[in-house]
C-alpha cells in the first residue's frame, strides 16, 4: 500500500528521465588520439588489474577473447601514401546506453557515479545487452578459464573471477574507486579529489594520453579537456552520449 | 423422496417436442442432453443467463490494472535505472499490462465457466452414455408420484425408452 | 603508511617533471628523495611464517624496483597484497618511466608466477642439447662449479673460465668482474641482439663519447628518425613514449600544463611501417640501408654547400639520392627545409637504419644532421648523460655478434675452460649459423644462470635457477639516464617463490665454496651485503651534499623512493669528429635469386625473444596487424599480386643461410621490394606457451656483420618468397581495417562532429 | 462433405476413437525414431553445453545470438497457425475448420513448449533462469520489466497458457465421448479429464460461449506475441534489425508458416487415420488460397524492410544489406527468397491447391524458406554492426545443429503422444456440421 502511495506521490519523479537529476560523480573520460601511439600497455595492464582469463589460442580463433580494452586500427590511402590511425575501444559508459535497457533481470544499469556497471552475481547470460552494444565492447564467459599454476597468485583480490555464462566489461576499475572513496572518508574528506583514482588503463599509459576524471568538476582535467576543439565522441549518431571523449589525432600532411 | 426419468431419443425434434410438452405441463427441473449442441433450445425452455461475461471482464480489469502495477511497483521498490529512461515508462509497462489483461482474462473466463456450468461434477449424475454418440435425452427431476405422467408424455413425444436412474 | 593508494602524489610528479627533460630546472640532487612515498622498508618483507607485526590483512603494499625485462631500467612500483605481487606500475618518481610502462614491463608478473620457471638446480643428464636434466640440490650444484673452478684457479688456469652475460649493470657488473679478477681472467662479454652496439662506436666516432645520448623528444618541435622505433621495443620506449606525447601535445600535468607550443611533428623513414611510423605525419619508405645517404641529403641541403663537410656533402645531391634511397628528391628537399627551418630539429638513427653492414656510417650520417642543427647538448637536442654514479657504461662489455662468436670459440680452444652463461639467450637470437653451437659442444663445462630452460640452457652442464627480478636485490644506472645522473635500486618485493638465488648470490657462495683467499676476497655474507656496502661507499663520497642523518636513513629513503639522482648535466660540446662518408649497404643473396629485402622487427609483445613465453605477451595483439599467437611475414599488396598470394596463405622463405615458413600479411605499410617478420616466436625450447610456436626470421639471416664493428648486421639479408599452397586462419582481433566513412576517428580536422543531440 | 453421403453420428465416432486406441508398428517405429532422435539429438547436447558452457555453441564476439534465438522465433512462428487460425475461423464461423482446427491447436502448443525449450538453451546460465520470473523475494529484486525479453517471457507465458486452456476445453465433450467409449482404468481417467461432462443444455451454452470468449482473447494475444518477439530485435540498435516494419514482418512470417505447417500436419492425418471423408479438397483449397495471400504480403514487406535498407543509404545499414544479399549466406537467403516468394505463386492453379501430395511439398518447402529467413535475421546481421574493426563472421557449431535437428524430434514426439490423449479430430463439431438427424429428415 505505501509502495502504491509512493508511486503517485513522487509521480513524477519515476517519471524524470534517466532518473538521476545530476550524478554525484560523473566518472569520465578524455583520449588524446594525438597521444596515442597504440602500443597497447592498456591492455595489458586492464588484463592484469581485473583478472582477465588466458583464452588460449583456440579460443581466440574464434573471437572468444576477453579484452575490456582493445586497441582498433584503421588504415586509409594506399602505400606510399598509407596511413594508420589506432583508437583505443572500451565501454563508453554511456549515459544512454543502448545495453542497460536490454536486461531482463536488471544485471547492468547506471549508478549513481555515471558508470554504467555489470552486476555479475544478477546475470543470467542471455547476451543481449552485448547484442545491443553498438561499441562490441561486452565480452561473455563462453567457459569457465583457469589459469596455470601459479599464475592464479596474480589473481586481483579486489576483482571477481567470473564464470561460464556471465558476461562483463570494463569497470572504470570501480574496485579503485570503491577503495578510493574509502580512503576519503577515512581522512574525512566528503568528495573524492582529481587524482585520486586512475584505471589502470590510464596509469599504465606512457604517453599520458588517457585522461579519467569526474567530469561534474569543471576544474577536472577531463572536463576542461572534453571541450577541446578536437573532442568527438565516437557513433555520435547513435545519440548513446557516451561518457568518453576523444581527442581527434591532428593529420598534418604539410611538413 | 423424488425421482429422475432419462428419455432417450433418436431424432433431436423429438426431443425439443418432449421439452416441450413437459415444461408446458409444468416440470422445471428439464435437463437435454446431446452429442451436439442444440440449437433452439431457448424457445423451448426459456433463455438462459450466464454470468460467464461480468467473469471475463472482472479478469481483464484485474490483470490490468495488476499487470501495471506489478511492473511499476517492482521498478520503484528497488530502483535501478537504465539508459536514460524513466523508472516507470509508458511503452514497456503498457505490454505488460496488456499481456497480464489476457493471461487473467482467460483465466478468470475458465473459472466463470465451470462456475456456470455447475462443473466439474465428480459423483454421477442422470446421464446415459450414448448420449454422447448418436442419442439425445431428457432428464426430469419429479415426485414420485409424478413419475407415471412424465414417462407418459416421453413416450408419446417418441422416446425410444424411459429410465428411471437413482442419484 | 602501506594504505597509500596511489604511488605518485601531484607533489612528487611535479617535481620530477620539473627535473626531467626540461633541464633548465636545478634542483638538490636529493630532490628525488623528498618524494613522499609511503614504502615499508622491504626488511619487513617476510613469509607467512613470521607475519610482520604491522601487517594488515586486505591491505595493499608498494615497493618500489627496477623493471629488467629490456635494457630501459624503467622504476616500477609494485602492488603486494598480502605477500603476493598483484600489479606493476611505473614509479612516477623515476624520471625514465614517470609513471608510465610498456606492455612487457606489464607482463613482469609473469615472469615471477610463470608455470615454467626452473625450481631448482639441475644438472645435465643425457647429451647436450636434449634437455635431458636431472634435479641436484644447490649445494652438490654449487660444490662441484666451486671445485672445478677451484682446481683450474689453483692450477693458474683460470684464464680459462669466461662469463656470458645480458645487460647487466650496476654493482652486480663490479662483482662479476671482481670475480673474475681473483680467477685471473678477463674474459666477461655482454650479449644482446638488441645492444646498440652501432650506435655506441657512431657515437664515439662523431662526438667521441661511447654512450647512448639522452634525446629530449619532448622539447623537440621536428623529429627525423631514421629506422628507430622508439615508441615500439627501441632503447628506452617507455620514457620516449613520454617525451613523445609532450612532443605532440605539450606537457600535461594537472598543475603546470605549461605554454601550449606547436605541436611537433615526426616524420619515420623506415622500409617496414613500424608502429612509430604509424604515428608519423610522414613515413618516407627508403631502400633498407640507404638512411645514411638520405641523411647527407638532407645535410647537403642544409649545409648549402658551406661548412667543413662541403667537400664530403658535394655529390649527395636529391636528384642521387633520390636514386640511392628510392625516396624522391622532391620529398628529400621538402624533409630538408623543413629540417632546417625548425626550431629544434632533431634526428634520431636505429633500428634497420643501423641493422645494416654499414649500419656505423648510416648512424655517423645521422649524427651529422644533429651537428648541423647544433644539437649537441642542447633543450630539444642530444644530451650525453654524465659518467653514472657507478659501474660503466654498456659499451665497455657489450660484445657484438663476431666478439661473442670469438669468445666462445677461444674458452672452447683452452683445455678444460669454463663458461658461465648468465641472462642472455644467444642461441635464439643469432643467425643461423652452426658455429656458436659447435663452440659450445667443445666446452667441457657450461654453467647456466636462469629461470627458464631456454634454448642455451639446453647446452648447459648444470643450470642453477635464479631470482626472477622481483625477487632479487640489484641496482642499475639506466642507460640511455635523462641526460642526469639517475641510479635506481631494485629490491625483492615478494620472497622468492621456489629454491633461487640472485646472480650475485651465486657468486658469492661460490667464492665461499673456495679456497681461502677467495673467500677472504669476497666476504660478504649475501648480494644484499654487497650492494649495501657499495651504496654506502657512494654515500660517503657524497656526505656532505646529501642531507641525511646517516647511511641507514639514506638506504631507507633510496629504497622508498626506489631511485636516487643528481641533476647535474654533462657539458657537451657541439663537436663533430668523425668522417662523413656514405658506405652503400651489403646484402646476403644476390637480387635474382632473393628478389626481396629481408627486414626483421623487433616485436612489441616478445622484444627480442624474451617475451615469449608470458601468456600476456602472447595474447597481446600485435600493434600493427592485431595478430596473436604466431609469426607472419609482411608483404606489400603488389608483392602479394606478383605471387599471386592472399592474406594467411603459407610462403616459404628461403634465405642463402636457411628458409622458414610463414603465413602471408598484407599491409600498405611496407615496400613492394621489402617483406619484413617480427621477431620473438619460433622457440624450439621456452616453456609451454612459447614453444614450437611460429617461427624465428633470425634462424635464416645470413651472418652478415657490421663493417666497423662487427655487430650482427640483422637488416642485410634478402630472401626469395615460393607460395607452399597452404593456408591459415590468422588469429587476430581485428576485423575490417577501413572506416567505411564510419563516424569513429572523428570530424576531419576544421570540422566540428554533427549528429545527436548530446555532448 | 464428400460425395459418398454424409457420414452418421456413429461413423464419426468410429472414424476418430481407434485412431485413439490402435497401435500401428508404423506408430511405434515413429514414436521410437523421434524419441531417439530428441534425447541424443537434444538433451544430450544440451547437458553437455550445460556442462561446458554456451561456448559449446557457435556463437562468438559480435555474433552473441545464433542459431538458438534463430529456431526460437521459427517456431514461435510455427506456433500461430493453430490458435489463432482456428480462433479466428471460429469467430467467423467457417465451418471447414472444425475437422482440422484441434491437429492445428496441437502444433500452435507444442512449437511453443519446443520455442520454450530453445529460450533456455539459449541461457548462459540456466540455473538461474527463475530470476526472470516475478517471485517477490528477500532481496526486493524484481525483473526489469523494462527489457524486450522480459516483454518476451511475459507474452509466452501467456500465450501458452490461453492456448492450452483454448485446446483443452474444445476437447471436454469429445473427452466426455472416449469415456462412454472406453473400460476400467481408462474410463476413470477420461471421467476426470472430462469434468463429468453430460452434454446438457446448460453445459453446451456455457461452453459455447467461453470458448467464443477465449477465441476473442487469444486472436490480440496471437499477435501481440510474435510482434513481441520481433522487438527484441528491433529494438536493437543493430542495423538489419532496427526496422519498424519488424513486427508485422514476423507476424505475417509466422502466420504463414504456421499455415503451411497445417498443410502438412493434415497431409498426414489424413493419410495414416484415414480422414479422407472429413479433411477434403476443400480444406487443402481453402488454405492454399490463404498461403498465396501469406507469401504475397510476406513478399511485400520483404521488399519493403530490404529497401528502407538500401534508401537510408547509411554505411551501416547498406554493408548489412549487402552482407545479407551478397555476403558469405547469400546462397541461403536466395533459397529463401525461393521457397517463401516465388514457389507460392504455383497457388494460383486450383489444380495444385487440390493436389495433395504437391501440397505437402509446397507446404514443406515455404516452412524451410522460413527456417531459413529466421537464421539469417541473426546470422547475418550481427557480425556486421557498427565497428568495421569487430565485424566478425557466425557459424553454427556442432551441438547448435544437433539440437536444432533434435528439437524437430521433441516436436513430433509430443505430437506423436498427443493423437493417442486427445481425439485429433473434433467430434462433436464435425457432427455439428452433419444435418440433425430429425424425424422429418428420417420421413424423407
Amino acid at each position: 500500500m505505501s509502495l502504491i502511495k509512493d508511486l503517485f506521490t513522487n509521480w513524477s519523479v519515476w517519471r524524470r528521465p534517466g532518473y538521476f537529476e545530476s550524478f554525484d560523480y560523473s566518472w569520465g573520460m578524455v583520449i588524446d588520439l594525438d597521444r596515442c601511439t597504440g602500443c597497447e600497455a592498456c591492455v595489458v595492464a586492464c588484463t592484469a588489474e581485473n583478472n582477465l582469463p588466458i583464452v588460449g589460442e583456440k579460443r581466440f580463433s574464434e573471437n572468444r577473447e576477453i579484452k575490456w580494452i582493445r586497441i582498433e586500427r584503421y588504415w586509409s590511402g594506399e602505400y606510399p601514401n598509407a596511413k594508420l590511425s589506432f583508437i583505443p575501444m572500451l565501454c563508453q559508459h554511456c549515459d544512454q546506453a543502448p545495453c542497460e535497457i536490454a536486461c531482463p533481470v536488471s544485471a547492468t544499469y547506471h549508478n549513481q557515479d555515471g558508470l554504467n556497471t555489470q552486476i555479475y552475481n544478477r546475470c543470467i547470460g542471455t547476451r543481449t545487452c552485448a547484442v545491443y552494444c553498438p561499441y562490441e565492447v561486452r565480452f561473455f564467459n563462453w567457459f569457465s578459464y583457469t589459469w596455470d599454476a601459479p599464475l592464479e597468485q596474480q589473481l586481483n583480490p579486489d576483482v571477481t573471477v567470473r564464470e561460464k555464462g556471465v558476461m562483463e566489461k570494463c569497470t572504470f576499475c570501480i574496485q579503485r574507486i570503491r577503495e578510493a572513496k574509502d580512503h576519503a572518508k577515512d581522512d574525512g574528506r566528503r568528495r573524492l579529489r582529481e587524482g585520486d583514482i586512475q584505471p589502470a588503463c590510464a596509469q599504465a599509459c606512457p604517453t599520458k594520453a588517457i585522461v579519467f576524471g569526474d567530469r561534474n568538476d569543471p576544474d577536472s582535467q577531463v572536463a576542461q579537456m572534453a571541450s577541446d576543439a578536437r573532442g568527438y565522441t565516437v557513433l555520435k549518431e547513435l545519440n548513446t552520449s557516451p561518457s568518453i571523449v576523444y581527442l581527434r589525432r591532428v593529420d598534418q600532411e604539410h611538413v | 423422496m423424488s425421482a429422475n426419468i432419462i428419455g432417450v431419443y433418436q431424432y433431436a425434434d423429438d426431443l425439443l417436442d418432449a421439452a416441450g410438452r413437459l415444461k408446458a405441463s409444468g416440470f422445471d427441473e428439464i435437463e437435454l442432453m446431446s452429442p451436439i449442441p442444440l440449437h433452439g433450445v431457448e424457445k423451448v425452455l426459456g433463455p438462459k443467463k450466464s454470468v460467464l461475461r461480468r467473469f471475463a471482464l472482472f479478469g481483464a480489469i484485474v490483470g490490468g490494472v495488476g499487470g501495471f502495477l506489478m511492473a511499476a511497483l517492482s521498478a520503484i521498490v528497488f530502483i535501478l535505472p537504465t539508459s536514460g529512461r524513466p523508472i516507470v515508462p509508458w511503452p514497456p509497462f503498457l505490454i505488460i499490462t496488456f499481456e497480464t489483461t489476457i493471461l487473467l482474462g482467460t483465466l478468470a473466463t475458465l473459472i466463470g465457466f465451470f462456475f456456470s456450468a455447475n462443473l466439474p461434477a465428480w459423483k454421477d449424475r442422470p446421464y446415459l452414455p450414448a448420449f454422447s454418440d448418436n442419442r439425445f435425452g431428457v432428464h426430469v427431476g419429479c415426485d414420485e408420484d409424478a413419475a407415471e405422467k412424465v414417462e407418459k408424455i416421453m413416450l408419446d413425444a417418441g422416446a425410444e425408452k424411459v429410465e428411471r436412474v437413482k442419484t | 603508511m602501506a594504505r597509500k593508494k596511489n604511488p605518485g602524489s601531484k607533489l612528487s610528479r611535479r617535481e620530477f617533471l620539473a627535473l626531467v627533460g626540461t633541464g633548465t630546472s636545478v634542483m638538490a640532487g636529493a630532490g628525488f628523495l623528498t618524494a613522499k612515498f609511503s614504502r615499508r622498508p622491504v626488511e619487513q618483507l617476510i613469509p607467512y611464517v613470521v607475519p610482520p607485526e604491522d601487517y594488515i590483512p586486505g591491505v595493499a603494499a608498494y615497493y618500489n624496483t627496477v623493471c629488467n625485462l629490456c635494457p630501459a631500467g624503467c622504476g616500477i612500483t609494485v602492488r603486494i597484497r598480502e605477500g603476493r605481487a598483484k600489479k606493476i606500475e611505473g614509479n612516477p618518481a623515476h624520471p625514465v618511466s614517470q609513471g608510465g610502462t610498456c606492455a612487457l614491463g606489464q607482463s613482469g608478473l609473469q615472469v615471477l608466477y610463470n608455470p615454467d620457471r626452473l625450481q631448482t638446480p639441475v644438472t645435465r643428464r643425457g647429451e647436450r642439447g636434449t634437455g635431458d636434466f636431472h634435479t641436484v640440490g644447490w649445494n652438490s650444484a654449487l660444490t662441484t662449479v666451486a671445485s672445478h673452478l677451484d682446481k683450474l684457479r689453483l692450477a693458474n688456469r683460470g684464464a680459462g673460465v669466461g662469463l656470458l652475460t645480458g645487460d647487466i649493470r650496476g654493482h652486480l657488473d663490479d662483482l662479476l668482474i671482481q670475480f673474475l679478477g681473483l680467477m685471473g681472467s678477463g674474459r666477461y662479454l655482454q650479449y644482446a641482439f638488441t645492444n646498440p652496439t652501432n650506435l655506441y662506436s657512431a657515437n664515439a666516432a662523431s662526438f667521441d663519447t661511447a654512450q647512448l645520448p639522452y634525446y629530449d623528444i619532448a622539447n623537440s618541435d621536428f623529429l627525423l628518425s631514421f629506422g628507430a622505433d622508439f615508441l615500439g621495443m627501441w632503447v628506452s620506449p617507455v620514457s620516449y613514449s613520454r617525451a613523445y606525447g609532450d612532443f605532440r601535445q605539450g606537457r600535461r600535468e594537472g598543475e603546470d600544463k605549461g605554454p601550449r607550443r606547436q605541436r611537433g611533428q615526426l616524420v619515420q623513414i623506415e622500409p617496414r611501417m613500424s608502429l612509430t611510423g604509424a604515428n608519423a605525419d610522414i613515413w618516407v619508405p627508403a631502400v633498407p640501408g640507404t638512411e645514411g645517404a638520405l641523411a647527407l641529403g638532407i645535410a647537403h641541403i642544409i649545409a648549402g654547400g658551406a661548412g667543413r663537410f662541403a667537400a664530403a656533402l658535394a655529390e649527395f645531391d636529391p636528384p642521387r639520392v633520390a636514386e640511392i634511397s628510392g625516396v624522391e628528391a622532391s620529398t628529400i628537399e621538402r624533409l630538408a627545409r623543413s629540417f632546417g627551418d625548425a626550431k629544434a630539429p632533431l634526428a634520431i638513427g636505429g633500428g634497420g637504419a643501423a641493422a645494416g653492414t654499414n649500419g656505423v656510417p648510416n648512424l655517423v650520417a645521422i649524427n651529422l644532421l644533429n651537428h648541423l642543427a647544433g644539437n649537441i647538448g642542447r633543450e630539444g637536442g642530444v644530451v650525453f648523460n654524465p659518467k653514472p654514479a657507478f659501474g660503466r657504461t654498456g659499451m665497455q662489455r657489450h660484445g657484438s655478434y663476431l666478439d661473442l662468436l670469438a669468445f666462445v670459440e677461444e674458452i672452447a680452444d683452452v683445455d678444460d675452460g669454463v663458461l658461465i652463461i648468465a641472462g642472455t639467450n644467444p642461441l635464439y637470437d643469432f643467425p643461423g649459423d652452426e658455429r656458436l653451437v659447435r663452440a659450445l659442444q667443445r666446452i667441457p663445462l657450461v654453467v647456466g644462470l636462469s629461470s627458464f630452460m631456454d634454448e642455451t640452457m639446453q647446452y648447459a652442464d648444470i643450470v642453477l635457477p635464479v631470482n626472477s627480478y622481483l625477487e632479487g636485490w640489484g641496482d642499475d644506472a639506466p642507460e640511455p639516464g635523462v641526460g642526469m645522473r639517475v641510479a635506481s635500486i631494485s629490491q625483492p618485493v615478494v620472497a622468492p617463490l621456489y629454491d633461487t638465488m640472485d646472480v650475485g648470490d651465486v657468486f658469492i657462495r661460490l667464492a665461499q665454496r673456495m679456497d681461502r683467499d677467495m673467500q677472504r676476497a669476497m666476504p660478504w655474507p649475501d648480494f644484499h651485503a654487497y650492494l649495501r656496502n657499495a651504496w654506502r661507499r657512494m654515500y660517503d663520497k657524497r656526505r656532505d651534499k646529501l642531507d641525511y642523518v646517516d647511511f641507514d636513513a639514506f638506504w631507507t629513503a633510496v629504497l622508498e623512493a626506489g631511485v636516487w639522482g643528481e641533476t647535474r648535466r654533462a657539458s657537451q660540446r657541439n663537436e663533430f669528429h668523425a668522417q662523413v662518408d656514405y658506405e652503400p649497404p651489403v646484402h646476403a643473396g644476390n637480387d635474382v635469386d632473393y628478389p626481396w629485402y629481408f627486414q626483421p622487427f623487433v616485436s612489441q609483445g616478445f622484444f627480442d625473444g624474451r617475451g615469449a613465453n608470458l601468456p600476456w605477451q602472447q595474447e597481446l595483439p600485435d600493434p600493427m596487424t592485431s595478430i596473436v599467437y604466431g609469426s607472419w611475414i609482411e608483404l606489400n599488396p603488389r608483392t602479394a599480386n606478383e605471387l599471386g598470394v592472399d592474406e594467411g596463405d603459407i610462403l616459404e622463405v628461403s634465405s642463402p643461410a636457411g628458409s622458414l615458413r610463414a603465413p602471408v600479411w598484407i599491409t600498405q605499410g611496407i615496400r613492394p621490394d621489402t617483406v619484413a617478420m617480427p621477431i620473438g616466436q619460433g622457440h624450439t625450447s621456452f616453456g609451454r606457451y612459447a614453444t614450437g610456436r611460429g617461427a624465428n626470421p633470425l634462424s635464416i639471416l645470413s651472418a652478415q656483420v657490421d663493417s666497423r664493428t662487427g655487430a650482427f648486421a640483422w637488416g642485410a639479408t634478402r630472401v626469395n618468397l615460393t607460395p607452399t599452397g597452404e593456408r591459415i586462419r590468422f588469429v587476430k582481433t581485428g576485423g575490417w581495417s577501413r572506416t567505411l566513412d564510419r563516424q569513429i576517428l572523428g570530424p576531419r580536422s576544421g570540422e566540428t562532429q554533427e549528429g545527436g543531440d548530446h555532448g | 462433405m464428400s460425395e459418398r453421403g454424409q457420414p452418421s453420428y456413429q461413423e464419426v465416432n468410429d472414424a476418430v476413437l481407434p485412431t485413439m486406441t490402435t497401435f500401428t508398428w508404423r506408430y511405434w517405429t515413429a514414436l521410437s525414431i523421434s524419441v531417439t532422435v530428441m534425447i541424443f539429438g537434444f538433451f544430450a547436447p544440451w547437458w553437455y553445453q550445460l556442462f561446458v558452457g554456451v561456448g559449446a555453441a557457435g556463437m562468438s564476439r559480435a555474433a552473441y545470438w545464433g542459431t538458438y534465438l534463430g529456431n526460437f522465433i521459427f517456431w514461435i512462428g510455427l506456433s500461430h497457425s493453430g490458435t489463432l487460425l482456428s480462433a479466428v475461423l471460429h469467430i467467423t464461423q467457417s465451418d471447414w475448420r472444425k475437422s482440422i482446427y484441434r491437429s492445428a491447436e496441437a502444433m500452435t502448443l507444442f512449437s511453443l513448449i519446443t520455442a520454450a525449450f530453445y529460450v533456455m538453451v539459449h541461457l548462459g546460465r540456466l540455473w538461474f533462469v527463475h530470476w526472470t520470473v516475478p517471485i517477490p523475494n528477500v532481496m526486493g529484486l524484481w525483473p526489469n520489466f523494462r527489457s524486450p525479453l522480459m516483454f518476451d517471457v511475459m507474452a509466452i507465458t501467456t500465450y501458452l497458457t490461453a492456448s492450452s486452456i483454448f485446446i483443452y476445453m474444445g476437447s471436454v465433450p469429445d473427452f466426455a465421448t472416449v469415456r462412454d467409449n472406453a473400460t476400467g482404468l481408462r474410463r476413470k481417467i477420461y471421467a476426470i479429464m472430462c469434468f463429468g461432462w453430460r452434454g446438457t443444455d446448460r453445459e453446451w451454452h456455457r461452453l459455447g460461449w467461453a470458448y467464443t470468449f477465449f477465441a476473442v482473447l487469444v486472436i490480440p494475444l496471437a499477435v501481440s506475441v510474435h510482434s513481441i518477439v520481433s522487438w527484441d530485435f528491433a529494438l536493437s540498435i543493430v542495423p538489419g534489425l532496427h526496422h519498424t516494419i519488424f513486427a508485422p514482418y514476423f507476424v505475417c512470417g509466422a502466420i504463414f508458416s504456421g499455415t503451411a505447417g497445417i498443410v502438412t500436419v493434415m497431409y498426414f492425418l489424413r493419410k495414416y487415420f484415414h480422414f479422407e471423408r472429413y479433411i477434403t479438397e476443400k480444406h487443402f483449397n481453402n488454405l492454399g488460397k490463404l498461403l498465396l495471400l501469406l507469401s504475397l504480403i510476406w513478399s511485400y514487406i520483404n521488399m519493403l524492410e530490404l529497401f528502407t535498407g538500401w534508401f537510408s543509404g547509411s554505411s551501416f545499414e547498406i554493408e548489412a544489406l549487402r552482407f545479407k544479399l551478397f555476403g558469405f549466406y547469400a546462397p541461403l537467403f536466395w533459397e529463401m527468397i525461393a521457397f517463401c516468394a516465388f514457389l507460392p505463386l504455383v497457388l494460383f492453379s486450383e489444380k495444385i491447391r487440390t493436389n495433395f501430395r504437391l501440397m505437402l511439398w509446397i507446404s514443406i518447402a515455404i516452412n524451410i524458406g522460413m527456417f531459413t529467413e529466421r537464421f539469417l535475421i541473426v546470422a547475418t546481421t550481427q557480425p556486421r554492426k557498427f565497428l568495421p574493426d569487430a565485424f566478425s563472421f557466425y557459424m553454427p557449431s556442432l551441438v547448435e545443429i544437433a539440437i536444432t535437428i533434435g528439437s524437430f524430434a521433441v516436436f513430433t514426439t509430443l505430437f506423436l503422444v498427443f493423437v493417442k490423449v486427445f481425439p485429433s479430430m473434433s467430434m462433436y463439431e464435425v457432427k455439428e456440421t452433419l444435418n440433425l438427424p430429425t424425424r422429418k429428415g428420417a420421413r424423407t
